[in-house]
């Protein structure tokens, strides 16, 4: 290289200049991110990092109160599973109770108190809320106008319900109601009736020979669905004989999936039909009153009824046969119970199960012998409820965790009502359609983050309570039920403090526990509570299962069918030009809305259709067929009350004359997760009331349907849900 | 012009005629070339870029169906590849001249469809950024690719017929390089110089050329054959229904040579009339080829019909249940359109008249390839959604990035094959020469 | 060890025989309901994403249990029937050979693992998997805070273009090896690990365990004459096996 | 003009060397940045002394890092337990009043992660110590560090070698250490 002169050497000198930089800056771009190691600054003690610990507590995803392990790791909860040694679910939990964690992490919880200034949400702090809210009620109290504070709360089970109580009490309105969308009035008003025990009873599935359900979708969410799962495993293939299971219904539950009959009777004729069985059990029955009975029920004969019912007369012999030489089991729920006859329906189930003998026998019905009665408002009184908010002109409402104008039809006449009060407190942890309207919403914990305790209802055969602890600290600035109680008892003043002396829910509820403790056990005290108390914690249940499930002795009276109807109940709408039945039932998935915010659960297949995220109107292919519906067809059904738009869903079992919907979808607010997102039926069911209990008939509405011309494609899992012949269910099974 | 008027160029000419395509460029062939790059930028690296970017789901692909119209369209691609070997390699030994003609553009078109091809597996693969893994490369994990993968196959085979077909072509055009070189000056005269490693065209070199040559046409036929059958496997040894076929190596390699040709016959038309090449390419080639694309149509339609019978024969209700829904399903329409353009259309080659029009060869020509693109198509799109349980059944279309990148695709195979037309001679100076008349006296001033 | 010794040991079904574990599961599909609770346990322990609407309309949902549906009959004999469909785990699985990087590929454990971290993206283990049980992560998909902060720390989060599938929960079989180990046991006890499918089944259809084990509770249930494998005319030689449901009437 | 292929490289001479250059300048880059730039001992927010602790004061890594041998994280000790020492000694020291300052707004120290592994990367402490491993064998000799420095890359052929030459169970298996 003898010609290089200086621009070349130039060249060289600025290539490698170059490559130089390029190399530094490769080499610096290779480089990991810095990473931090945060430690503790006072570690709690049984903290060790990269160690799950576990904590029990109680599942309030839905009322059956099953205990639950909480897997947390670093302080956060990871896993949430069944607690092996709670009676109710015995480890398992299903779908709803593992979304619990999106509940805790849900990124549209309400994050710190929330004032409505200017038509704007300001967030405040808690003192604040709290003083403003004491100081208005407190104010109130001095006027001696108290009555105008109004309070509905969600049925507030264990001793929290109990102190929100005596808040109340002390507080001095009248205007006071708790509520649950699925509080099974017709059960307890017809167990009252019948038996003088207005309570649920423990059904002992696990050891029925023949299980018939009226309309009772105990494996999906019927009261006390893992427990029921439990027991339905155990008498599939758990014990020496598989028992058998029947399910009538309208529509195909997912209990009527599983069941080995399921047979569609016409809607609302569920009383007869339980009848016509007690009927035909009468004749062998082997109680004392039998020959009594077979008297009084010879009207009922199934070869009389069979037309009524819809279903062949030799079929209900059959079962009845089947259910009176085993040890029958008849339960009733769902649409059976949501008519205008839900009681007489459930009168007449009891009288089948007492002529089966299955009253207070192993794998029969056993009554609690501590079972509560029910708090929850009707219908009728929540309607009554609203319709007071502007006749005594409530200036203050708190609505405690519930969501009444998501929840009830727009006949019961919430939103309103709640439009016109002055100032309406919310209490819930998300910004539901209620709490939108509300001007003060306070953050409530989930209860994951809560103290709290329960008693399983219905019960599992013998007393059982468990506490609820808190498994990680608060997410956001939230406070429980119980300390906001107290916290605004000490804001409002005079004798409140002083009788609700406790600073924080946990106090109180220690409180409480020990009283309990000591005057169970004459030696106990403080230090033996102790020592009890952390093993309840750490058990997560305390309880004692007698040697054998007996429960209090009841017999039928013989005066509890007179006056009732057991025929077919009554519908609103003309049948002629409103051809189908409507029944809405509780989604497995979002139950009857609450869990619709938590994404899991939206994306979890439904179990009948795996439909996912949003709502769909089911109706028979042969109906379809007539109408020209194709699946995903925009359907428009018209009740008397309303009208909705949902997307046809081809179901086949489902009786020709009936449409079914699930709840639990068609969220207004409610977060990213819910909102606007399906339809909920409730908005146009009729406001028909169960006669005797003034329970919402939510299966009484008829409706007509019609197609819009446009197409909504449902989002579904399944392809194509038939065998087509190759042996997937099992060797030569699955037919084409 | 008709054969009678037919004048055969003298050696001259021919230098003159070829060179002269690469010497002289008009307006016309840089708007292409512009418009091509332009297309193969907007069309494919775009639409990749932003796949990259987000993830493959930017394609239209789902559960059932995780293979789509990239994995097609690299089947179409290395088919179309196959044309070029078959022409030189086969016919080479054949000693058929009339190959001489149009050998080098065949050949080209194996390289850069192949090349296309490649840019596919880069399109279709989830991490492209450690597409490296699956190359054999020692290191001290002792982590080696999965030997016994089809896909493993296609790697080597690919890279292996890649570079053998390259050496390929480039051998065949050194001494076109060597006369470039001497009628070129300065820059280009220089460049050439190194292409065509100092040929003299001495007869030793002359005689090397020619068995080195001839050593790789017979080195290049069992590569092509295995390229495609190799890549048949990758479906063939699944045991998805209407894949899992043991005929599938034959018909794919059938199918390969088939499009490879439709696709020559394509690219003669359009050099020949816009680089002028009338004199050299001429209906005896056009002839030839449409007996060859008569023939092969034949087979193809053979296997066709022996791939539904012996699902037929077996009657095993997943294949029974995915023949009929490729057959009446959805994409039925696109099935029996690549019928009637692969299997009915070419038919109409038997008559000489059609056979040797140029414009209706074209015509046919790209009718059979887009039939073989819908057949590559079908295989991927009806059969993979509807496997063994009905319950998952899936359905699979194209979204409109897999679209746009199928367009581009073709765009830089011509931007590719327009960059060679101006780097190396289209057509084969010395073979074309060898193809001529010997020179008569009196001529030799014409010798250059 | 030659290679050819190698390649001869690993291409002998069920040559894990001689290992401590070959883990398997049997489900009864006479107890199971089709709650779908499983697949809400597997969501929460495994970190599957939350892929959206418009991703689950387009069928790119990720649920590496899943339970499928088929009816029987029509109205008013209609009869529904559940099958939980999650990896079988074969012993001659279709999926690992095509893999060109071996990113799958069967452990000494019986188990059919996936390394997401070694996987590109070909795809081509979905395509021969009979099963359909294997999910591609079409993108990276997040969480909004603070959903994150559920996400176990025990599984790895997929990013985009990596294919995933059930992994009988390996992490908690990991976990029981190591409490094994710390109580110088040398193997793990039966029912020690459940997957999270199996801990929560309410009806204890699924049923867990070390088929090597001869008293383990899934070795007997495995010898049930209900017992058949799903597709068993492919011979992937599944390591699950499912308890066909009893067909009775009253 | 001449047809030998050489002649007709000379112009390309340079352009050739420039690109050695570039190259040359690329490697010389790369070792610059890694040698004089390198993240393998960062400043922490205290600068906290093995040599001291570990090394003169002899202190067992297990006393602070308690959890190595029960856990898959070692742990790094609670602001606490730093305080369980220096409420009495040393407490004059700026480094220690800076660790008092974290003590009384009862902040945790953010020290920055010098040994880490990717997410993907299953790596249990206890397995290792268990297996008889010195802290010293991957951590080097951290006892007489003024500042902790990482020694060894930590990347899987690190692992794997040692996988190898100690014929751990299963080491070689993707799952032992991958999830």
């Amino acid at each position: 290289m003898s010609d290089i002169n200086r621009r070349d050497f130039l060249k060289f000198v600025g290539a490698g200049g170059v490559g130089a930089g390029a190399g530094f800056y490769l080499a610096d771009a290779s480089k990991k991110t810095v990473e931090y190691l945060i430690p503790q600054v006072v570690p709690p003690e049984d903290y060790v990092p990269g160690v799950a610990s576990w904590y029990n507590t109680v599942c309030t995803q839905c009322d059956a109160a099953c205990g639950i392990s909480v897997r947390t790791k670093e302080g956060r909860a990871k896993k949430i599973e069944g607690n092996a040694n709670h009676p109710v679910n015995q480890g398992g939990l299903c779908a709803r109770g593992q979304a619990g964690l999106n509940a805790l992490y849900n990124p549209d919880r309400v994050r710190t108190p929330l004032l409505l200034e200017g038509g704007r949400y300001r967030e405040i702090s808690w003192d604040r809320a709290l003083t403003e809210l004491g100081r208005r009620i407190s104010s109130l109290r001095i006027q001696n106008q108290i009555d105008k504070v109004s309070v509905l709360s969600n049925t507030q089970s264990g001793h929290i319900g109990e102190l929100l109580d005596r808040f109340i009490q002390l507080l001095g309105t009248d205007h006071y109601a708790q509520y649950s969308v699925t509080a099974p009035h017709a059960i307890q008003e017809a167990n009252r009736i019948s038996f003088g025990e207005p309570t649920l009873p423990y059904y002992d599935i696990a050891n029925a020979d023949v299980v018939v359900s009226f309309g009772a979708d105990y494996l999906g969410t019927w009261l006390s669905p893992v427990h029921y799962s439990k027991a339905y495993g155990k008498l599939r293939q758990g014990r020496d004989h598989r028992g058998t299971t029947v399910q009538f219904e309208s529509r195909m539950s997912l209990t009527g999936a599983n069941a080995d009959e399921w047979h569609a009777p016409n809607p609302g004729s569920e009383g007869l039909l339980a009848m016509a069985m007690a009927n035909v059990v009468s004749r062998s029955s082997a109680v004392a009153d039998a020959g009594a009975w077979s008297q009084s029920l010879s009207a009922y004969a199934p070869s009389r009824v069979a037309e009524q019912i819809g279903i062949d007369a030799d079929k209900i012999e059959a079962v009845a046969n089947a259910f009176a030489s085993g040890n029958g089991l008849a339960l009733a729920g769902g649409s059976a119970l949501a008519g205008t006859n839900g009681v007489a329906v459930q009168v007449a189930v009891n009288v089948l199960n007492y002529l089966g003998g299955a009253i207070g026998r192993e794998g029969g019905v056993i009554f609690n012998s501590d079972g509560p009665a029910s708090k929850a408002a009707s219908f009728a009184q929540l309607t009554e409820f609203a319709q007071q908010l502007g006749d005594r002109g409530t200036e203050v409402l708190m609505l405690l965790d519930a969501n009444p104008v998501y929840d009830l039809p727009q006949s019961a006449g919430f939103s309103a009502a709640i439009e016109n009060v002055p100032f309406v407190v919310s209490v819930n942890s998300f910004l539901d359609e209620s709490s939108a309207m509300a001007d003060l919403v306070l953050p409530l914990d989930t209860y994951l983050e809560a103290w709290s305790d329960a008693s399983p209802n219905p019960g599992v055969g013998f007393s059982v309570s468990s506490i609820a602890q808190p498994v990680v600290q608060r997410v956001f600035d939230t406070k429980s039920l119980g300390d906001i109680v107290l916290g605004l008892s000490a804001q409002i003043g005079s004798e409140l403090p002083i009788e609700l002396p406790w600073t924080s829910a946990e106090e109180y509820l220690r409180g409480v526990w020990l009283d309990n403790y000591l005057a169970a056990e004459p030696g106990g005290n403080e230090k033996s509570f102790e020592t009890f108390w952390r093993s309840v914690l750490s058990a997560g249940v305390v309880g004692q299962r007698p040697a054998s499930v007996g429960g209090a002795n009841v017999s039928l009276n013989s005066s509890a069918t007179s006056g009732m109807d057991f025929g077919v109940g009554d519908f609103s709408g003309s049948e002629s030009e409103r051809p189908f039945v409507f029944q809405p039932y509780e989604s497995v998935m979002m139950g009857v809305g609450r869990t619709a915010n938590s994404p899991w659960l939206q994306e979890t297949p439904d179990p009948l259709t795996s439909i996912v995220y949003g709502s769909w109107v089911e109706l028979n292919p042969a109906t379809a067929k007539e109408l020209g519906i194709r699946e995903g067809d925009l359907l428009e059904v018209a009740s008397d009350s309303g009208t909705l738009t949902a997307p046809a869903f081809l179901y086949p079992g489902i009786r020709p004359d009936v449409i079914a919907m699930p709840m639990g979808q068609g969220h207004t607010e409610y977060g990213r997760y819910a909102k606007d997102r399906g339809v909920s039926p409730t908005r146009i069911l009729s406001d028909l009331t169960d006669s005797r209990t003034g329970a919402l008939a939510t299966a009484a509405t008829r409706v007509s349907i019609s197609k819009t011309g446009e197409r909504h494609g449902l989002i579904k899992n399944d392809g194509i849900t038939r065998t087509l012949g190759r042996q997937i269910l099992g060797p030569h099974s699955g037919g084409h | 012009m008709s054969e009678a008027t037919y004048q055969e160029p003298r050696w001259d000419e021919v230098n003159r005629d070829v060179l002269a395509t690469m010497l002289n460029t008009g307006p016309r062939y840089w708007w292409l070339l512009g418009i091509s790059i332009t297309v193969a930028l907007v069309c494919f690296f775009g639409p990749w870029a932003y796949q990259l970017y987000v993830g493959v789901g930017a394609a239209g692909m789902n559960r059932s169906a995780v293979w789509g119209t990239y994995l097609s369209n690299f089947i179409f691609w290395i088919g179309l590849s196959h044309s070029g070997t078959l022409l030189s390699a086969v016919l080479h030994i054949t000693q058929s001249d009339w190959r001489k003609a149009i050998y080098r553009s065949a050949e080209a078109m194996t390289l850069f469809s192949l090349m296309t091809a490649a840019f596919f597996v880069m399109v279709h693969v989830g991490r492209v950024w450690f597409v490296h893994w699956s190359a054999p490369i020692p290191n001290e994990m002792d982590l080696w690719p999965n030997f016994r993968s089809p896909l493993m196959f296609d790697v080597m085979a690919i890279t292996t017929y890649l570079t053998a077909s390259s050496i390929f072509i480039y051998m065949g055009s050194v001494p076109d390089f060597a006369a470039v070189r001497d009628a070129s000056t300065g820059m280009r005269r220089r460049l050439y110089t190194i292409f065509s490693f100092g040929w003299r065209g001495t007869a030793k070199e002359w005689h090397t050329l020619g068995w080195a040559y001839t050593f790789f046409a017979v080195f290049v036929i069992p590569l092509a054959v295995s390229v495609h059958s190799i890549v048949s496997w990758d479906f063939a040894m699944s045991i998805v229904p209407g894949l899992h076929h043991t005929i599938f190596a034959p018909y794919f390699v059938c199918g390969a040579i088939y499009s490879g040709t439709a696709g020559i016959v394509t690219v003669m038309f359009i050099i020949r009339k816009y680089l002028n090449f009338e004199r050299y390419i001429r209906e005896i080639h056009l002839d030839n080829l449409g007996k060859l694309l008569v023939v092969l149509s034949l087979i193809w339609t053979y296997i066709n019909i022996m791939e539904v019978f012996t699902t037929w024969y077996g009657g095993s209700s997943f294949e029974m249940e995915a023949l009929k829904w490729r057959l009446t399903g959805f994409y039925a329409p696109l099935y029996w359109e690549m019928i009637l353009f692969c299997a009915a259309v070419p038919l109409l080659m038997l008559s000489k008249k059609i056979r040797c029009n140029w414009k209706y060869m074209l015509i046919i020509s790209i009718l059979i390839n887009i039939g073989m693109l819908t057949e590559r198509f079908i295989i991927v799109a009806t059969s993979l959604p509807r496997k063994f349980l009905p319950d998952s059944y899936g359905f699979y279309f194209p979204s409109g990035v897999e679209i746009s990148i199928t367009i581009g695709s073709f765009a830089i195979f011509t931007t590719l094959f327009l960059i060679f037309v101006k780097w190396v001679p289209s057509v084969s100076i010395y073979e074309v020469k060898e193809t001529l008349k010997p020179l008569k006296r009196g001529s030799v001033e014409a010798r250059s | 060890m030659s290679i050819v010794e190698k390649y001869k040991k690993y291409r002998k079904a069920g040559y894990f025989d001689k290992f401590d574990y070959h883990w398997g599961m049997t489900i009864d599909l006479d107890r199971c309901t089709g709650c779908e609770a499983c697949v809400v346990a597997c969501t929460a322990e495994n970190n599957l994403p939350i892929v959206g609407e418009e991703n689950y309309r387009l069928k790119r949902e990720i649920k590496w249990l899943r339970i499928e549906r088929y009816w029987d009959g029509d109205y008013p004999d209609a009869k529904l029937n559940f099958i939980p469909i999650l990896c079988q785990q074969c012993d001659q699985a279709p999926c690992e050979t095509p893999c060109p990087v071996g990113a799958t590929y069967h452990n000494q454990d019986g188990l059919n693992t996936q390394i997401y971290n070694r996987c590109i993206g070909t795809r081509t283990c979905a395509v021969y998997c009979p099963y359909e049980v294997r999910y591609f992560n079409w993108f990276t998909y997040k969480w909004d805070a603070p959903l994150e902060q559920q996400l176990n720390p025990d599984v790895s989060v997929r990013e985009k273009g990596v294919m995933e599938k059930c992994t009988f929960c390996i992490q908690r079989i990991r976990d029981a090896k190591d409490t094994a180990k710390d109580e110088d046991r040398r193997r793990v006890r039966d029912g020690e690990v459940k997957p999270a499918c199996v801990q929560s089944c309410a009806t204890e259809a699924l049923v867990f365990g070390d088929l090597n084990d001869p008293d383990a509770k899934v070795s007997k249930l495995y010898k049930d004459k209900r017992g058949y494998k799903v597709l068993e005319e492919l011979n992937t030689a599944p390591s699950v096996v499912y308890l066909k449901k009893v067909k009775a009437h009253v | 003009m001449s047809i030998s292929v050489l002649d007709a490289l000379q112009p390309f001479k340079k352009a050739v060397f420039i690109g050695l250059f570039g190259l040359f300048g690329l490697v010389v880059g790369v070792w610059a940045n890694t040698t004089y730039f390198s993240d393998k001992a960062p400043v922490q927010p205290i600068n906290f002394s093995h040599q001291i602790h570990a090394g003169e004061n002899e202190i067992p890594c297990m006393y602070c890092h308690a959890h190595a041998a029960t856990s898959t994280s070692a742990g790094v000790p609670s602001v606490e337990k730093c305080m369980g020492c220096h409420k009495a000694i040393a407490t004059d020291r700026p480094e220690i009043q800076k660790l008092t300052n974290y003590w009384n707004n009862r902040e945790p120290i953010p020290w920055i992660k010098v040994h880490d592994v990717p997410d993907f990367v299953y790596f249990p402490h206890k397995r290792h110590i268990q297996a008889g491993l010195e802290c010293q064998q991957c951590h080097g000799d951290v006892q007489n560090m003024a500042v902790v420095t990482r020694v060894s890359d930590l990347k899987m052929p690190f692992c794997v070698d040692c996988h190898t030459e100690r014929e751990v169970e299963h080491g070689r298996d993707c799952w032992t250490c991958h999830k």
